[in-house]
C-alpha cells in the first residue's frame, strides 16, 4: 500500500526580483498514515517551504519546479487551484507558528472554524457552528459554546493555538502539518499543545508532520525525523536511531550544540561555524561542507546522495559519523574534539550586587485627558537576591513573570516602586548626576533582540564608540584601538566597523551587542535572553563566548532566560520567578536536580529534552493552565491556581522563602516537594536572602 | 465602549475650546474694523461708531469672546447682517444640502475606490494596476476646480448632457428633485476622494494579503474570492474608516470648491461668500460648526472602527 | 435706443405669461426687504432691483425707453413735487394708488416713513448730518393725498427731488404695528411725535427690523406681502434664488405680462456665462472676457457670441465713475498727494484709452470728473468731454514726466526723486522718492489688469506704484476718514473701484465724496472752495452751478480717474423675450417684459 | 580607567578563537556576512542603497526628471528665453502663439512662456518653502510632544487636534483675506496648517522610537536624552519626515493653486501657476479658443504634483526597505 504522503524529489523556487531562491531542492520524504514525522533544521533551511509546497500555498513568486507530492496515491502537486482547494483543510490541515497573526482578528473564532467546515461539507450555518463548538471541545477549550462568539484577541496565546488546531481538524484531515506550532509559546504551554496534538493524532488516527528547530520538541513526539539542511534532507530515520546514533555530521553538530547534556559537565558547547549557505546560489558539492569539521576535498566537489546503510536510516554524507549499524559491528568514527573548560568559577567572591525587596508596579491608566490610575501590574513583588563577583545568576520563569523588569531595574532603565539595588555596597537607586553616570559604567545590559538594540543607521564602529563618547573616555585614536580590540574579543573581524547592523547575522549582531556592553569594562552584565532568538548552533557560539569572556575578564552575569537548560548550563545559581515573585533560588544543580517548589518541578518537566527515552519517561508532568493576570495576582501563593498540591492555606497565607539546604537553596512554598531544613542562623526570612 | 466615548467626548470639549479661541483670533486678524467692512463705503464715521457699539466690537476681546461663548452655549450662533438671517437658520437651510453633496460624493467615491483599490492590490504591477494608479495620481494632482470646470466644459457646454450648474433651491427636496444637476458636481467631488480611497485600499489590501491569517484561510481551502471578500476586505476597511474620519475636514474643504464652481447652494458656498463679504458671524459660526461636525465625524469613525475591529470594541 | 444686434431679432406675437429667468451679477444676492434700512443693508441691487419691484418709492427713476438719468413720475405713486415759498416748501400730491391689501397709498404712508427717519435717523442708511431729515423743519398731511414739507432754507429743486425726496418710500399702515396680526396702524408711528422721543416709531422699527432679519420668512410673511408695486414675492432664499410674481392689484401701469420673474445667483462670471450658453437663462450678462472687441462708435459688439444660442444683446449702462482715491493725510505720501502737479502727473500717466481698448475691449469709457460722461446726460460739463472724454489731463507720459522734472524731481535708479525741495512743494524732503502703494480690490480680472497697466505705465516715468490687492470689503474696512498724518491713515491710495449715482442721490453732486469730512471721502480731501461749490449745487437749481462744481473737480483731481466699465454689462436676452431694457440707474422694470411666440 | 587586558598576542584566547574559527580564516567575511554587501570591501552606505531602491522605480526617476525640468525651466529658463514680465503690453493682449510668443500672450500682453517661468518660480518656491517650514516646525513640535510626554504632550496634541478639526480651507481663506497675500505670507499661511499633520506623525514616530532598544541602550551607557533624540530618534525619523516633506510640496502647490482660483493667491504682477490657470479658465468658454491660457498652466501643476507624489512614494519605499536585506 502506498504511504499516505509521498514527496519525491520536490524542488521549490521562489522568484525574487533579481534572483531565485532554491528554497527546497530535491526533497524526498514519505509518511505513513497515523505516523508523526518531525522535520528539524536551522532557520532558513527550507522546512516551512517544504510544508507549504505540500499545501501548494507558497508565497508570492514561489512555485514547485520539480518533483511530485502524492497524497494517498493522488498527485496533488499537479492539481489545479480548484482541486487543490478541496484538498486543503479537508485532506490536509495546517497550523502555523504565530497563532495571533494566523487568525483573522475581525472574525469570531466560531465563524473561522465553521468556515473550514462549510468549505468542504454540505452543511448549514448552524451545523457548521455546532461542529465548531464540537472541535473546540475536542482541543480542550473550556466553555466552547460561549467562546465561539469571541474574537481571537480575547484568547491567550495557548488558547489561540488550540483554536488553530481546532480549525485545522474541523474536517478531520488525514494529515496535519504543524509548522513550529509551539515556538511562540512558553514551555509550559508548549508541552500542553504538543500533548494535545499527540493525543488528537492518536484519537483521530491522522498523520502529523511536525516542523521545528528544536530537537527536544520532536524527541518525544515523532516516530521518524528528517533533518534538513540548505533545502535538502541531510538525514532521515526513526527517532530513536537518530538520537542514539546520528550519522550526518550536521545532525551530530546540532546535538553537540545543545546545552542540555553539557549542563552537568559544563563542557564547551560545540558550535557550528558560519551560517547556512545563501540558497540563491547554493554551493556545489555537499552543502554542509563549508561548515563541516570532517569535510574533505571530495565533499566540496561532489554532491553526496541520500542513501542508507540500513533500510530506514538514510543520510547524505561521504564521511558519516557515528556507528555503522550493521550486524552489531560498530565502526567508531572520530568524535568531536572539544577542550574541556575550566569548571564554573568557584563561589566565594564578595557580594557585588544585592537586590533588596525590589518592587515594581506599572500603573495601568485610563483617560487621555486626565490620566487616571485604575490599577497596577505587579511586575516584580518583593524580590531579593545577591550576586557575588565572578558568578552567574540565572533567572528563569514563564513569559511575563517579571524577569526583564528585574534586569531593567538593575541597569536603571526603570525606577523601582520599592526596595533597593546595591552595587558594591552603594545604593544605585538613590544616586544622581555624575555619580550615577559613573556607576552606570559598571553595569551593562545585553538586549534580547539584537536587531532592535542596534541603531539601524549606525555602523558597528559608531555603535561601539558611543559608550566611550558618552563617558568621555579616551581620544579618538584610543577609542579606535579599543574598538578593534573589542571586536577581536567577541570574534568579529576588524572590517566589521564599517558595516551596518543589518549586514550582520543574528549571532554576529548579538556579539556586537555584547561588545558594546563590554566597551566600558563593566563588572556586571545583565543579559536578557541573549540567545533566545538564535538557532542552536549560533546560540552555542554566543554561550561559549559569554563563558570565555567571563573567565577572561572576571565578569559577573545576571542571565535571564526562559530556557532552563541554557540557564543551568551557564549559571552557578538559579532563581525561579513566578508572576513577579522569586519562588525558588539556590545553586544551579541543586535547584535543577532537587527542586523544592512544585512550579520549578513543573518547569523542568515541561522543558523538552533531546532524548526520546527521557521524553517518553515523562508522564502527565508539567504545569497546568496558564499564567494569571499580573494586574490581579492570586492571593496568598501566586502559584496556587495552577499548583497540583494547593490547599486552602495557599490562598490565605503567602509563603515565605525557606531554606532547603545549607548551600542557600530556598523556596517559597507551603507544601514543598522536600522538607525544608530547620530555620537556623544561615537564613532569616527578613534579611536579604544570601545566595551561594 | 461607553467609557471610551465619554473620554473622547471630554477630549472633544477641550478641542472645541481651542477651536473657538483660534477662530476668534483668526477673525480678529482682519485689518480695519469688521463694522466698517460691513457698512460699506458710504458709511459715515458716526455710523461706524454706532454699529461698533451695537455689535459690541468696541469691547475688549475677552469680553467679546465670553459673550460669544455665552451665545454659543445658548445655541445662538449669531446673526448675519449681510444675509439678514440668523446663522443658525442659515445653517439649517444650507447644511443639509452640503451633507447631501458630501454624502453622495463620498459614497460614489467609495463605491469606485474600494473595489478598484482591491482590484489593484490583487492585480498589482499589471497594466490594469498601472493605469488605475495613473488615474488616481491624476486625481491627487489636479486642482479640484480645474476638474470641475473641465467637466462643465465637456459635458454641459460641448455636449449638452448635464446642466452646468447644480440644482438650486432652499431645501434638500428641491435639490434632489433635479438629480441630473447633481451629476457633474458629484463626479468632480468624488474624483479626488476616489484617488484617496483607492490608493489606501490598494496598500491596505496589499498589506493584508501577506498577513498570516490569509495564509490560514487559504490553508482551510478558501478560494481567492472568499479570502478577499470574507477576510481581507473587512480588515482593510478598518484603515479606510479611520481615514474617513480623519479626512472630514478636507471633505468639507473639497465641498467648498465644488459648491463655488457649480453654484451649489450649500454651506461651502455660503462660507465662501461670507469670507468675501467679511461676514464675521457667519465665519465664526460655520467654523465652529464645521469643527463640531469634524469631531462628531471622528467620533463616528471611531465607533465604526470599533464595529469593524473587535480588538477595540472590547477594550 | 440700441442698434444692430438687438433690433435684428425678429418680433413675434406677444403672448401673456411665462417665467423669465434672470441672472444676478456674480456675487450679488438680494438680502433685505424692508425699505427703511440701515447702512448694513444698503445695496443698489436690493433697493432698485428688488424692493422697488414691490414697494414703489415716492419717486421712481429711470425708464424703459431711453437711457436718460431722470425722475419718472409716470411710474411713481405721487405727482411731481411742487416747490413754493421761494423753494422752502414742498407739496406732494399722491395719486391714490392702492396697496395690495386694499389700503390706499396716501400722504400718511409718507408721514409714517418720515416719522421713522426722525426716530431712527442715526441708523437710517441715507442719513448724513444736515441732510434729510435735519433739513426739514416740519411736515404734515394736509389732506389724504397731500403732504406739505417745510424746509430750513431754500434748496435746489433738482437736488432736493433727486437726492432727498428720492429716498422716501411710502409704507402701508399694515406695517405700523409691533406684532404680527396686530391692527393696521396700532403701532402708532404715523401719529407719533418728538414729544415721546419717537418711542412708538422706535418700537415699530425694531419689530419690522426683527421681521426683516428673518430672511427665510420673506416670502411667507403677512407683512411683506402688502405691496404697492407691480410685483410681489413668491419665493426667497438667501442663496439668492428669488422669484417674484405679478401683484394683481397693482394700481400703476403697465401691468406685468409675465407669470413670474426668477432671479438666479452666481458666484463667478464664468458660471453665469455657462448658464447662458446652455440656455438656462432668459436674461444674463456676457462677461467682458467672453465678448468680442467693441467698435468705439457702437454700444454693442459687431457680432453676437450668443446668436446661435438664441439671444439678442442689450447694453446695460452704468451711471457712475471709477477712480483711485489718494490719501491726502497719509504720513508717508500725504504731502506728495497734496501737490496738484503730482496728481496731474499721476492722471496723465493713466492710459485710459489704451486700457479701454486692450483690457476692457472697448466696454468702458474714460472718466474725467465727478459727472459720468456716458450715457450722455445733462450734468457733464464741457471740460469733461475734452480729449475724447479724458478731460483736461489726457494720457501723456512725456508731459507727465516734464511736469515732475520741472518741479525739482529727477529720476534716480528708475524712481523719481525730489532733488529740489523748494520746487517739490511743502512737506516734501530732498531725496524723497515718488513711490505709492495702491490698495486695489481683487476679484474682477479686468480691474486687476487695469491697475497693473497703470503701474506699468507710471513706472516708465519713474513713478513707482506698489500694488496690494485685497477684497473689496476688506479695503472698505480700512477706509475710514482719519486725522492728518495720523497713524491710522496708513493706506496710501485706495483703489477699490468707484461710485455710482444710483441713489440716494441721482444728481451727481459731490457731498458724499469730495466734501470735507464726507463719509466716503476716504482720502480726506479738503478744500474750502470745493465745499462752497458743493453747497451751491444744493441750493441752486441752475445747471450752470452744477457745471461749475464739476469743472472745478475735474481740474483739481481730488481723485485719479480711471476708466469706467460702460456699458458695464452687455446683457443677453432670449430672442423670445421682448421689452427688455436696462436703466443706467439700475431700476429693473420687468413689467414691460413679455414673451413672444 | 579600567581597561580590559588585550588578548594575548599569538595564541588566541581559548574560546574566542574557536568560535570564529572558520574553515579558512581568509574567507571569514564571505561566509560570515550575509547580504549582497558581504563580499564587497566596503559596504554601501544607506544613501547608496536608498538611491538604488529609488532608482529601480522608473516612474520615480521620470518624476525626478520632471521636477528637475520644472526647476530648470522656471529658474534658468528666464535667462535663455527673455520676456518682459514687468511691463504690460497692451498692444499684444491675448496674442496668439507665434514665433515671437511660443505660447501666445495673456490678457495683459505678458508672454505666456515667460509667465509660466515666473509662475513656476512662485509655485515651486512657495511649495517647497511652505513644505519645509511646515515640516520643520511640525517635526520639532511633534518630537517635543512625543519625547516630553505626559501632560504637556496631551496639551500640545489637543492644540493640534483643534487645528486639524478646523477645515483647513477655512483657515486659509480667512488668513488670506486678512493679509495681503505675498509669497512670504502664502508660505506662512500654507505652513500654518500643514504643520499640524506633520507634528502628529512625528509625535507618533517619536513615541515608537523612544521605546526602541537602541535608544534605551544609550541610557544604559549613561547617555542623556538629548543624545538619544539627536543621535537616534531624529536620524531614524528622518525618512518619514522627508517623505512627508515631498508630499507636502505637492500639496502646497495644489493649495496655492486653489487659493489662486478663489482669488486669494499671490498678487499681480507676480503670479503662480494656480492664478494663471484660474485666470485662463475665465476664457474657457470664449467663442475664440484661448487654450494657451488654460492648458499649459494646468499641465504644469498636474505634472509637478504627480511627480512629487511619485517621488514621495518611491522615497517611502526606499526608506522603508532600508532595513531589509536586498
Ligand atoms: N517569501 C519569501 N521570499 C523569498 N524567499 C523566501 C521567502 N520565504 C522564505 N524564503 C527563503 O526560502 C528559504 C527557506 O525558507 P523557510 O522559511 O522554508 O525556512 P525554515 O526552515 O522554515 O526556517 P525558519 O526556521 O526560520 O522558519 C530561506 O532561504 C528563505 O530565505
Ligand atoms: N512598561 C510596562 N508597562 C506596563 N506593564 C509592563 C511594562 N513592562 C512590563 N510590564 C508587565 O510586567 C509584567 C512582567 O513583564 P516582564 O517583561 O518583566 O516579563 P518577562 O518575564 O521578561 O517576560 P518575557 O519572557 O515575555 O520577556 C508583565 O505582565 C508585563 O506585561
Ligand atoms: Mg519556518
Ligand atoms: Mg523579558
Amino acid at each position: 500500500m502506498a504511504p499516505l504522503l509521498e514527496i519525491s524529489d520536490l524542488r521549490t523556487d521562489i522568484n525574487l526580483r533579481r534572483s531565485v531562491v532554491h528554497a527546497v531542492d530535491g526533497v524526498t520524504l514519505h509518511l505513513e498514515a497515523g505516523e508523526t514525522l518531525g522535520i528539524v533544521g536551522e532557520s532558513g533551511c527550507g522546512k516551512t517551504m517544504t510544508a507549504l509546497s505540500v499545501m501548494n500555498l507558497l508565497p508570492a513568486g514561489g512555485h514547485i519546479v520539480g518533483g511530485q507530492v502524492r497524497l494517498a496515491g493522488q498527485v496533488i502537486s499537479e492539481l489545479d487551484d480548484e482541486a487543490m482547494r478541496r484538498v486543503r483543510g479537508n485532506d490536509i490541515g495546517m497550523i502555523f507558528q504565530d497563532p495571533l497573526t494566523s487568525l483573522n482578528p475581525t472574525m469570531t473564532v466560531g465563524k473561522q472554524i465553521a468556515e473550514a467546515v462549510q468549505l468542504h461539507r454540505e452543511v448549514s450555518k448552524e451545523q457548521a457552528m455546532d461542529r465548531a463548538a464540537e472541535v473546540l471541545d475536542l482541543v480542550g477549550l473550556p466553555r466552547s459554546r460561549e467562546r465561539i462568539s469571541e474574537y481571537p484577541h480575547q484568547f491567550s496565546g495557548g488558547m489561540r493555538q488550540r483554536v488553530m488546531i481546532a480549525m485545522a481538524l474541523a474536517c478531520e484531515p488525514k494529515l496535519l502539518i504543524a509548522d513550529e506550532p509551539t515556538t511562540a509559546l512558553d514551555v509550559t504551554i508548549q508541552k500542553q499543545i504538543l500533548e494535545l496534538i499527540d493525543d488528537l493524532r492518536r484519537r483521530l488516527g491522522m498523520a502529523v508532520i511536525l516542523v521545528t528547530h528544536d530537537l527536544g520538541v520532536i524527541a518525544g513526539r515523532a516516530d521518524r525525523v528528517a533533518v534538513m539542511y540548505a533545502g535538502k534532507i541531510a538525514e532521515t530515520t526513526d527517532t530513536s536511531t537518530l538520537y542514539a546514533n546520528p550519522r550526518h555530521p550536521y545532525t551530530e553538530a546540532l546535538f553537540h550544540a545543545l546545552p542540555d547534556k553539557a549542563a552537568e559537565t559544563r563542557e564547551r558547547l560545540y558550535s557550528i561555524p558560519g551560517l547556512p549557505p545563501d540558497l540563491t546560489h547554493p554551493p556545489s558539492g555537499c552543502r554542509f561542507a563549508a561548515r563541516c569539521r570532517y569535510a574533505a576535498d571530495r565533499c566540496r566537489e561532489e554532491e553526496p546522495t541520500l542513501r542508507g546503510e540500513t533500510a530506514g536510516h538514510e543520510f547524505a554524507c561521504f564521511f558519516p559519523v557515528g556507528e555503522r549499524e550493521r550486524g552489531g559491528l560498530v565502526v567508531s568514527e572520530p568524535g568531536p574534539v572539544e577542550q574541556a573548560l575550566p569548571p564554573a568559577p568557584a563561589a566565594g567572591g564578595a557580594v557585588l550586587l544585592a537586590a533588596e525587596h525590589l518592587v515594581k508596579d506599572f500603573p495601568v491608566t485610563r483617560g487621555a485627558v486626565l490620566q487616571r490610575r485604575v490599577g497596577a501590574v505587579s511586575a516584580v513583588a518583593n524580590v531579593s537576591f545577591e550576586i557575588r563577583t565572578g558568578e552567574t545568576l540565572g533567572l528563569v520563569g514563564e513569559s511575563g513573570c517579571g524577569k526583564t523588569t528585574i534586569g531593567r531595574l538593575i541597569v536603571g532603565l526603570e525606577k523601582p516602586t520599592g526596595g533597593a539595588v546595591r552595587f558594591d555596597g552603594k545604593d544605585l537607586v538613590g544616586s544622581r548626576g555624575r555619580e550615577y553616570r559613573r556607576q552606570r559604567r559598571s553595569i551593562q545590559y545585553m538586549f534580547q533582540d539584537s536587531y532592535a538594540s542596534l541603531d539601524p543607521r549606525m555602523r558597528a564602529g559608531a555603535v561601539l564608540r558611543e559608550p566611550l563618547e558618552v563617558q568621555h573616555i579616551g581620544s579618538r585614536r584610543d577609542q579606535d584601538k579599543r574598538i578593534a580590540e573589542m571586536l577581536g574579543h567577541v570574534g568579529l573581524p576588524s572590517t566589521a566597523v564599517d558595516r551596518f547592523p543589518h549586514e550582520f547575522s543574528g549571532g554576529q549582531r548579538q556579539r556586537l551587542g555584547f561588545a558594546r556592553a563590554l566597551m566600558l569594562s563593566p563588572e556586571l552584565i545583565v543579559a536578557d535572553e541573549p540567545v533566545s532568538a538564535l538557532d542552536v548552533s549560533i546560540q552555542a557560539q554566543v554561550l561559549n563566548l559569554m563563558r570565555d569572556l567571563q573567565t577572561e575578564l572576571g565578569l559577573t552575569y545576571l542571565f535571564i532566560s526562559h530556557d532552563l537548560a541554557v540557564v543551568r548550563y551557564l549559571s552557578n545559581a538559579i532563581g525561579v520567578m513566578y508572576l513577579g515573585k522569586l519562588v525558588e533560588a539556590g545553586p544551579a544543580d541543586e535547584v535543577y536536580l532537587t527542586p523544592a517548589h512544585p512550579y520549578t518541578r513543573g518547569l523542568i518537566d515541561s522543558a523538552p529534552v533531546a532524548d526520546p527515552a527521557a521524553e517518553h519517561a515523562k508522564v502527565e508532568a508539567g504545569v497546568r493552565g496558564e499564567l494569571p493576570s499580573a494586574i490581579h495576582p492570586p492571593s496568598g501563593c501566586r502559584f496556587r491556581t495552577r499548583c497540583p498540591l494547593a490547599q486552602e492555606i495557599c490562598a490565605e497565607v503567602e509563603p515565605v522563602l525557606r531554606p532547603f539546604s545549607v548551600n542557600g537553596h530556598q523556596a517559597a512554598c507551603h507544601f514543598p516537594l522536600q522538607p525544608p531544613v530547620a530555620a537556623d542562623a544561615t537564613a532569616t526570612a527578613s534579611a536579604p536572602t544570601p545566595l551561594p | 465602549m461607553t467609557g471610551y466615548l465619554i473620554r473622547r467626548f471630554g477630549q472633544a470639549l477641550i478641542v472645541l475650546f481651542f477651536v473657538t479661541v483660534i477662530t476668534l483670533l483668526l477673525i480678529h486678524l482682519f485689518p480695519g474694523g469688521p463694522v466698517r467692512a460691513m457698512l460699506g463705503p458710504r458709511a459715515t464715521v458716526a455710523q461706524v461708531r454706532i454699529f461698533n457699539h451695537l455689535y459690541g466690537y468696541d469691547r475688549p476681546l475677552y469680553i467679546q469672546y465670553l459673550k460669544w461663548i455665552d451665545q454659543l452655549l445658548h445655541g445662538n450662533l449669531g446673526f448675519s447682517p449681510k444675509l439678514n438671517m440668523s446663522v443658525a437658520a442659515l445653517i439649517a437651510q444650507d447644511l443639509p444640502k452640503t451633507i447631501v453633496l458630501v454624502l453622495l460624493g463620498t459614497i460614489v467615491s467609495l463605491l469606485f475606490g474600494i473595489p478598484l483599490g482591491m482590484y489593484q492590490a490583487v492585480k498589482r504591477y499589471t497594466v490594469g494596476d498601472y493605469v488605475l494608479t495613473g488615474v488616481s495620481f491624476l486625481g491627487y494632482a489636479t486642482p479640484t476646480f480645474f476638474i470641475a470646470l473641465l467637466l462643465v466644459e465637456w459635458f454641459a457646454v460641448d455636449i449638452h448632457i448635464f446642466p452646468p450648474f447644480a440644482p438650486q433651491g432652499s431645501s434638500v427636496g428641491q435639490i434632489l428633485a433635479q438629480p441630473q444637476g447633481l451629476v457633474l458636481p458629484v463626479i468632480a467631488y468624488s474624483f479626488v476622494l476616489y484617488a484617496l480611497w483607492s490608493r489606501y485600499m490598494r496598500s491596505s489590501v496589499m498589506d493584508n494579503l501577506v498577513q498570516d491569517y490569509v495564509r490560514t484561510a487559504r490553508a482551510k481551502g478558501a478560494s481567492e474570492r472568499r479570502v478577499l471578500w470574507g477576510h481581507v476586505f473587512r480588515n482593510s476597511l478598518i484603515s479606510i474608516v479611520t481615514l474617513l474620519g480623519l479626512s472630514l475636514p478636507s471633505l468639507v474643504a473639497g465641498a467648498i470648491f465644488i459648491e463655488v464652481v457649480f453654484n451649489y447652494p450649500g454651506m461651502g458656498l455660503a462660507f465662501f461668500n461670507a469670507a468675501e463679504d467679511v461676514d464675521f458671524q457667519v465665519l465664526l459660526g460655520f467654523t465652529v460648526l464645521a469643527t463640531v461636525a469634524t469631531i462628531l465625524g471622528n467620533l463616528l469613525a471611531d465607533i465604526g472602527y470599533a464595529m469593524l475591529d473587535p480588538r477595540v470594541r472590547y477594550n | 435706443a440700441s442698434s444692430t444686434p438687438s433690433s435684428s431679432a425678429s418680433s413675434g406675437t406677444p403672448v401673456k405669461g411665462g417665467t423669465a429667468t434672470v441672472a444676478l451679477a456674480a456675487g450679488i444676492t438680494y438680502n433685505y426687504i424692508f425699505p427703511f434700512y440701515s447702512i448694513t443693508n444698503a445695496s443698489v441691487y436690493n433697493d432698485e432691483q428688488f424692493q422697488f419691484l414691490m414697494y414703489r418709492p415716492l419717486y421712481m427713476f429711470g425708464n424703459n425707453t431711453n437711457t436718460s438719468v431722470s425722475v419718472n413720475y409716470a411710474l411713481s405713486p405721487a405727482d411731481a413735487p411742487v416747490y413754493s415759498n421761494g423753494g422752502k416748501t414742498v407739496t406732494i400730491t399722491m395719486k391714490g394708488w392702492k396697496w395690495s391689501n386694499g389700503e390706499s397709498v396716501d400722504a400718511n404712508d409718507v408721514v409714517f416713513f418720515l416719522n421713522m427717519t426722525e426716530a431712527e435717523k442715526s441708523i437710517w442708511y441715507a442719513y448724513s448730518a444736515g441732510l434729510l431729515p435735519d433739513n426739514i423743519v416740519s411736515y404734515k398731511a394736509t389732506g389724504p393725498d397731500t403732504l406739505q414739507i417745510n424746509l430750513n432754507q431754500a434748496y435746489s429743486s433738482i437736488w432736493f427731488t433727486y437726492n432727498q425726496l428720492a429716498e422716501l418710500n411710502p409704507m402701508p399702515m399694515a406695517w405700523d404695528v409691533t406684532s404680527l396680526g396686530a391692527a393696521a396702524g396700532s403701532g402708532g408711528c404715523t401719529t407719533d411725535t418728538a414729544a415721546d422721543g419717537w418711542a412708538k416709531c422706535k418700537a415699530v422699527y425694531n419689530f419690522l427690523t426683527a421681521q426683516a432679519q428673518q430672511a427665510s420668512t420673506y416670502a411667507t410673511s403677512p407683512l411683506w406681502s402688502v405691496v404697492d408695486g407691480p410685483w410681489k414675492l413668491s419665493s426667497f432664499n438667501t442663496n439668492g434664488n428669488v422669484t417674484v410674481v405679478p401683484n394683481p392689484s397693482y394700481s400703476g401701469s403697465p401691468k406685468p405680462q409675465l407669470d413670474a420673474v426668477k432671479f438666479v445667483p452666481f458666484t463667478a462670471d464664468s458660471a453665469e456665462y455657462t448658464a447662458l450658453k446652455t440656455k438656462s437663462l432668459d436674461v444674463g450678462y456676457i462677461p467682458t472676457q467672453d465678448l468680442p472687441q467693441k467698435p468705439t462708435s457702437a454700444s454693442l459688439p459687431a457680432t453676437n457670441p450668443l446668436a446661435s444660442e438664441g439671444y439678442y444683446l442689450e447694453p446695460f449702462w452704468s451711471y457712475g465713475i471709477q477712480y483711485a482715491q489718494p490719501n491726502f493725510n497719509n504720513p508717508q505720501v500725504g504731502y506728495l498727494i497734496r501737490q496738484l502737479y503730482i496728481r496731474q502727473a499721476l492722471q496723465m500717466s493713466v492710459d485710459q484709452l489704451g486700457i479701454i481698448k486692450a483690457i476692457w475691449r472697448g466696454y468702458a469709457t474714460p472718466v474725467s470728473g465727478p459727472a459720468p460722461t456716458t450715457p450722455p446726460n445733462q450734468w457733464t460739463p464741457a471740460i469733461q468731454n475734452e480729449n475724447s472724454g479724458q478731460g483736461p489731463y489726457p494720457f501723456n507720459l512725456t508731459k507727465a514726466k516734464a511736469l515732475l522734472t520741472s518741479h525739482g524731481w529727477s529720476e534716480v535708479g528708475g524712481v523719481m526723486t525730489c532733488e529740489d525741495p523748494s520746487k517739490c512743494g511743502t512737506g516734501i524732503t530732498k531725496g524723497q522718492q515718488l513711490k505709492l502703494t495702491y490698495l486695489y480690490s481683487t476679484g474682477v480680472a479686468a480691474a486687476t489688469a487695469t491697475w497693473q497697466a497703470i503701474k506699468s505705465d507710471a513706472g516708465q516715468i519713474g513713478i513707482d506704484i506698489n500694488l496690494v490687492g485685497e477684497s473689496f470689503n476688506t479695503i472698505i474696512g480700512e477706509s475710514a476718514p482719519c486725522a492728518p498724518m495720523g497713524p491710522s491713515c496708513n493706506v496710501q491710495v485706495f483703489a477699490y473701484g468707484g461710485w455710482s449715482y444710483d441713489g440716494p442721490g441721482f444728481e451727481p453732486t459731490g457731498e458724499p465724496l469730495f466734501a470735507t469730512g464726507a463719509g466716503s471721502n476716504s482720502g480726506n480731501y479738503t478744500n474750502a472752495e470745493m465745499d462752497k461749490l458743493i453747497n451751491e449745487t444744493h441750493t441752486s437749481s441752475s445747471l450752470a452751478v452744477y457745471h461749475q462744481f464739476a469743472t472745478y473737480t475735474a481740474e483739481q483731481l481730488p481723485f485719479i480717474w480711471v476708466p469706467q466699465p460702460n456699458p458695464f454689462q452687455i446683457q443677453a436676452v432670449a430672442n423670445n423675450l421682448k421689452g427688455v431694457t436696462f436703466s443706467p440707474l439700475f431700476t429693473l422694470l420687468p413689467e414691460y417684459w413679455y414673451f413672444t411666440s | 580607567m579600567a581597561m580590559i587586558p588585550p588578548p594575548q598576542s599569538g595564541s588566541a584566547p581559548t574560546g574566542v578563537g574557536s568560535v570564529v574559527a572558520e574553515p579558512a580564516a581568509g574567507t571569514l567575511t564571505a561566509v560570515e556576512l550575509e547580504g549582497p554587501g558581504g563580499s564587497e570591501a566596503k559596504p554601501r552606505s544607506l544613501l547608496q542603497r536608498g538611491w538604488e531602491v529609488f532608482a529601480e522605480n522608473r516612474l520615480a526617476l521620470a518624476s525626478l526628471g520632471v521636477v528637475v525640468f520644472m526647476v530648470l525651466f522656471s529658474f534658468v529658463g528666464p535667462l535663455i528665453y527673455h520676456t518682459n514680465q514687468v511691463n504690460t503690453n497692451l498692444d499684444e493682449v491675448l496674442c496668439h502663439p507665434s514665433g515671437a510668443h511660443l505660447l501666445g500672450c495673456d490678457n495683459l500682453g505678458y508672454d505666456v512662456v515667460g509667465r509660466l517661468m515666473i509662475g513656476g518660480q512662485t509655485s515651486l518656491e512657495v511649495g517647497v518653502a511652505a513644505a519645509v517650514v511646515a515640516v520643520l516646525f511640525g517635526t520639532i513640535y511633534g518630537a517635543v510632544a512625543g519625547f516630553v510626554g505626559g501632560f504637556i504632550d496631551s496639551l500640545l496634541m489637543r492644540v493640534v487636534d483643534a487645528g486639524l478639526s478646523i477645515p483647513y480651507i477655512t483657515v486659509i481663506i480667512i488668513l488670506s483675506v486678512a493679509f495681503h497675500p505675498t509669497r512670504l505670507i502664502m508660505i506662512f499661511i500654507i505652513a500654518s496648517f500643514y504643520w499640524l499633520g506633520v507634528s502628529r506623525l512625528v509625535r507618533g514616530e517619536t513615541l515608537t522610537l523612544r521605546t526602541r532598544e537602541y535608544v534605551q541602550a544609550v541610557k544604559v551607557v549613561g547617555g542623556r536624552s538629548h543624545r538619544a533624540i539627536l543621535r537616534h530618534i531624529v536620524p531614524n525619523a528622518i525618512g518619514t519626515i522627508i517623505v512627508q516633506a515631498t508630499f507636502a510640496v505637492a500639496d502646497s502647490i495644489l493649495i496655492l493653486s486653489g487659493l489662486g482660483f478663489l482669488g486669494l493667491g499671490v498678487q499681480a504682477p507676480a503670479t503662480d501657476w494656480g492664478s494663471m490657470l484660474s485666470g485662463g479658465l475665465q476664457y474657457l468658454q470664449s467663442t475664440q479658443s484661448y487654450w494657451w491660457l488654460i492648458y499649459p498652466a494646468g499641465i504644469a501643476i498636474i505634472l509637478t504634483c504627480i511627480a512629487f507624489n511619485f517621488i514621495g512614494d518611491a522615497l517611502r519605499d526606499a526608506f522603508e526597505t532600508r532595513l531589509q536585506r536586498r
